[in-house]
């Protein structure tokens, strides 16, 4: 799929987004400023972006603990991620989600998700949804490798391709489920595990924009298109600890930093829009710092923020009680 | 007007609200009955017929079977509110809940909260409960207090074929999610129900029986119970309130206080297990609010802390039946 | 493999126990003599007769809502068994379990199961425990059709195949989950479902007593022998409704009736044993006689049998309270 | 004796029963932390760090990682226990129930009486609640109400180190399935708890405090919020009993009913959400038994039926504290 130079500086901008969101989260938080659980998506950026570049409002997608890429990527409010994740009362949930919790339902987000295989059986409901008012949507449920043993997850392939919905489950497989490693714990291949729910599956390299990109505009073509659901097997890997915290040692030495070297997405990309002479380094630079100022004022805007109002504790319970 | 069942009282407000709006749809285990096969479709409209006759009038994109999949489907139809439209969803019996809570009590209930007010989810999660049917400890559980233990959840369980219908319609027509508790021995008593639709608000209680010496709060079957009851009692001049909660979230804790501070007595009738059960919680509520009304303890009447038994005599024997209220009320008036 | 006559007169007269309880039950469910929900095997014999017959006590199933047949051929007592299904006390389970719920772990029966995908947790457990203390035994799940889509089910594929435990997974598809079609409800086939998680599966004509008899043992011998789990996929039918009570009128006109004349596995079991001159009709007629006083003199006894003593309704709740 | 931080005492508790019975085994996601990697193993031993150094003295055998299946591996755990192991299982956060709670409450709680006294399954599920960690929402539950109301489980609540290794050797040693519930707050607080071996009996309620005027039932990590409050009220001239109930199934009732019989006033202290919860249940009992001596309304401080928020001034606001346990002490001695 040939990608214009607009949307490739686009695309650009997301992932770099992503990566600088993260890496000063990740700063914020050793020094005390975030409180939580904080779980960061520095080296997946390809995989939210090469998704969602496909994506518009009226599609909707379901994520994980791990969500603030996918959040990124779907067009939620940055600064308000960031108002969120510090608590403060004009955060995207009004501070009462904080960063598990962040949605954007006119976005078509519906949810980064505290429970793992939280999200797939939510994912085929929106699906349901556009495909009965035949709004040309599609769904996209994002899942760890871990995620991809829950049993949620499981019925959730079943159902979607049962009722035959246009869905897309995306298994993120970033080689660990908190200090537990994918080789071990997933029994046969997520490949397989889609031809056994009689699914199409593809197996991409979640470093490169591009590929993912390309897998993802035929299964959500597919999908579009009333071909049902398929599964993206996307390999990838993750720079920081699980969540922010993690020491980390149940990782080779080494494994982070030559992981920064050779499997960095925002490298990868520079490298081939460059090669291929479809950007220039002058224009990505450029959003490079764009981006840098969008961070560094929503962090400075969010440390002096107020906190939600303590009257607000008791509300947003229900529509009417 | 006509005689209608709880079974047909049900069935005729769904019905009737997917009339009203092309959102409504319906989906659950066999709720059709009979897809992929060669037979009949809609053979069974749910496993005891409450949803039969829904899939030859609004067809297969609005009425819906599913594999054995509760966490699936019943998130999607979470995903689903969350996103336009107004499931109707069938969880078969409560004690299944143990395979799809998730969906219910941490996504259903919680994305308005966790999304700062931004999420509507109106949906409906149906299912029975209830004890009396033969069915064993794994059918015959009436878990409503654990779903009432969880903020973001209203809970329904109608006492009668005219409660049912006009709770069905308000449930379905409600902007949060419902869990709507069908008592499965109670699906072919009948009264007489308004053929028109008519909602019934959340949170009112409505008395069954006015009287100074005690109040009767009993939770969905038992309401039955305790009118027989107060029957009895009324012959041996103990003139009793019974009142029925209707839903125990919202719960109209207010009418509860009232009547007791206006009979001093109360005994609380739930069918199921005593501990951290509707029980505790409507006599807790008095304890706090309308102690100086009360003239002597509190009784309830509940189900043992034990499963269910198969065994008919040993089930029988398990759950509240008016005998037990009875004697209740007289503990409850000796003090 | 090769049985012996014992041994095949014996899985002879497992299949007729079955058969032949089955069909009383249902005579007397219909007459008002049977409370609860009652779920029938009549129609299945051959795969729990066919798997049973490699297993001792020392190996552990995990059975279903249709538990009866499983029951049978894991050397539950029928006696009790049906005074279990009449609700007396002296029932295998005290008259408090039921049909749905019967079970004897001395004989490695560890319940009918009244949740469906309730059981493969659970034999992952037991099979852990014939690992762990290496007692050389197997733990077999049944499932259905309907059960192999609940996600208890996939999460117990996966599980064994992780920790590389003795453990078959059987599903028994009996074409219906309720009143569901399993040519609607599975998306993708058994098979290939295993084939997803790593394991090794076998499908096999579940009417054969030999055909399933034959593949059981492979698949057992494996997992004892440190071989971990597979899944056999038995495609049967069963002559009566999901339950007692069901009208049946999702099944196609005359189903039932073809099913029994073609599909019968004791017909197929004795005209394959008289033709190979394994077994004489007269063995086979007296194991007949036999069964039929057995459960006569079970369902009569039973019929008379006291229930159990007001005073046990709060009993077996706790070992110690 | 030593000074042993609550994580260390659940720590060792389990390492002891571990040397003294080959039949127990620990399991859980990450319990190890690091299996199948090229890294450290015993990385993690669980996500806060309590079963740490049990691999490496143990072996791969006795101490398991498990993939992200709640259903598989605690249902595994209840079948292990009913075929002759002692399973200690992790469910990290009581939140994640949803995906599991049915091999709980419908298996293995329900084995002993569906099959007529003849199961045995003696399995400990480990499990973190409660609010105050910043972890929102579906990280933050108290969810101790819900298995309380469930008959054939038993529910531990351990209040301080000491408790908690006393309490976890007997859940280990116990024949039943026991939930045994760690407040994630709590993991760094230490105090002298012996080196050996001990037990401390399920039912048996402790005294934090002893006074005449007042008695505080106070759940878990809510005893220190009583005792502090107590020791508030005791310089106001108030003198307050605080009862710890330890183990909420089974429960002392015959200390808290003594206890309100002496004092004639109570206030129940519970982090849970308000509704058919410990409050709810422990008010109604003394409101059924302890009538008579009752001297005021029953008061309860819980936190509100509201999920937990996520911004810190929220969650500080949202639970239980010692101001407003005075506050509700006070309420209950002005009637
Ligand atoms: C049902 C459930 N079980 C366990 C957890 C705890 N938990 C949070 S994230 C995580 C690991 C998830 O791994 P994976 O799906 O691979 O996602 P990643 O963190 O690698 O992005 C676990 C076990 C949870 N949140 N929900
Ligand atoms: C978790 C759960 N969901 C639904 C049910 C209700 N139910 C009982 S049996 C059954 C159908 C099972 O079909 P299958 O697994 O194919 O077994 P079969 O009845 O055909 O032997 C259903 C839906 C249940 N008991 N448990
Ligand atoms: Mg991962
Ligand atoms: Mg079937």
């Amino acid at each position: 799929m040939q990608l214009s130079r607009e949307e490739l500086l686009e695309s650009y901008r997301v992932m770099r987004t992503i990566r600088d969101f993260e890496e000063r989260v990740h700063e914020e938080f050793s020094s005390g400023g975030i409180p939580g659980f904080v779980h960061l998506y520095s080296g997946e950026e390809a995989s939210a972006a090469g998704i969602c570049q496909h994506l518009s409002d009226k599609d909707a997608i379901a994520s994980t603990h791990r969500g603030h890429g996918h959040c990124i990527a779907k067009g939620c409010d940055v600064r308000e991620m960031m108002l969120e994740i510090y608590g403060r009362g004009e955060g995207l949930c009004g501070g009462k989600g904080g960063s598990m919790h962040i949605a954007d339902l006119s976005k078509g987000m519906m949810g980064a998700n505290g429970i793992v295989g939280g999200g797939p059986p939510l994912i085929c409901g929106a699906a349901l949804t556009a495909k009965y008012k035949k709004t040309g949507g599609v769904a996209i449920a994002f899942v760890g490798d871990g995620g991809s043993n829950q049993g949620t997850t499981f019925e959730s392939y079943n159902l979607a391709k049962v009722w035959d919905l246009p869905v897309i489950f995306v298994v993120e497989d970033n080689g660990y489920a908190e200090a537990t490693s994918s080789k071990w714990s997933v029994g046969g291949t997520q490949t397989d595990r889609a031809t056994g729910f009689g699914m199409p599956s593809v197996a991409v390299d979640g470093h490169d924009f591009f590929a993912v990109h390309d897998a993802a505009g035929e299964v959500i073509e597919r999908a579009r298109n009333g071909g049902g659901p398929s599964l993206m097997h996307v390999k990838l890997n993750r720079f920081f600890g699980h969540f922010e915290g993690d020491a980390m040692t149940y990782r080779a030495e080494g494994e982070v930093a030559r992981l920064r070297e050779e499997k960095d997405s925002l490298k990868i990309f520079r490298a081939h829009v460059t090669k291929e002479d479809l950007l220039s380094n002058d224009e990505m630079d450029k959003v490079d710092q764009d981006v840098a100022k969008l961070i560094d004022d929503s962090v400075k805007e969010s440390e002096k923020a107020a906190p939600p109002h303590f009257d607000k504790l008791e509300t947003d319970v229900y529509v009417t009680y | 007007m006509s005689k209608k069942s709880y079974r047909e009282a049900i069935n005729e407000a769904i019905a009737q609200e997917m009339r009203r709006d092309e959102n409504v749809l319906v989906w659950g285990e066999d709720n059709v009955g009979g897809t992929g096969g060669d037979g009949e479709q809609d053979a069974w409209g749910g496993v005891l017929g409450v949803t039969k006759g829904l899939y030859p009038e609004f067809g297969g994109e609005r009425v819906m079977d599913t594999p054995i999949s509760e966490s699936a489907f019943i998130g999607a139809a979470a995903g689903a509110a969350a996103t336009g439209l107004r499931p109707v969803v069938e969880l078969m019996f409560v004690d299944f809940m143990g395979v799809c809570f998730d969906q219910i009590f941490n996504q259903a209930a919680k994305f308005r909260y966790m999304f700062g007010g931004k999420a509507v989810t109106p949906m409906v999660v149906r299912t029975m409960y209830g004890a009396g049917f033969r069915a064993a400890s794994q059918h015959s559980q009436a878990l409503y207090s654990v779903f009432t233990h969880i903020p973001g959840l209203k809970v329904v369980i109608p006492s009668s074929p005219y409660e049912a219908k006009g709770l069905m319609t308000q449930a379905i027509r409600d902007d949060d999610p419902v869990i709507f508790f069908e008592n499965k021995v109670m699906y072919d008593e009948v009264e007489e129900v308004p053929d028109d639709p008519y909602t019934i608000p959340f949170g009112e209680a409505r008395f069954t029986r006015e009287g100074d010496d005690l109040t009767i709060v009993a939770i969905g079957r038992m309401v039955q119970f305790a009118n027989d009851a107060a029957d009895q009692l009324e012959k041996e001049g103990i003139s009793c309130t019974v009142l029925d909660p209707r839903t125990t979230s919202p719960m109209d804790t207010e009418s509860i206080i009232e009547s007791v501070e206006e009979t001093g007595r109360l005994v609380v009738v739930d069918e199921s297990h005593p501990r951290c059960s509707m029980a505790s919680d409507v006599s807790s509520i008095v304890a706090q609010n309308a102690f100086k009304a009360l003239k002597g303890p509190i009784q309830m009447v509940t189900s043992p802390h034990t499963p269910v038994p198969f065994a008919p005599e040993l089930e029988d024997q398990y759950l509240p039946d008016a005998n037990k209220i009875v004697a209740s009320a007289k503990l409850a008036m000796a003090s």
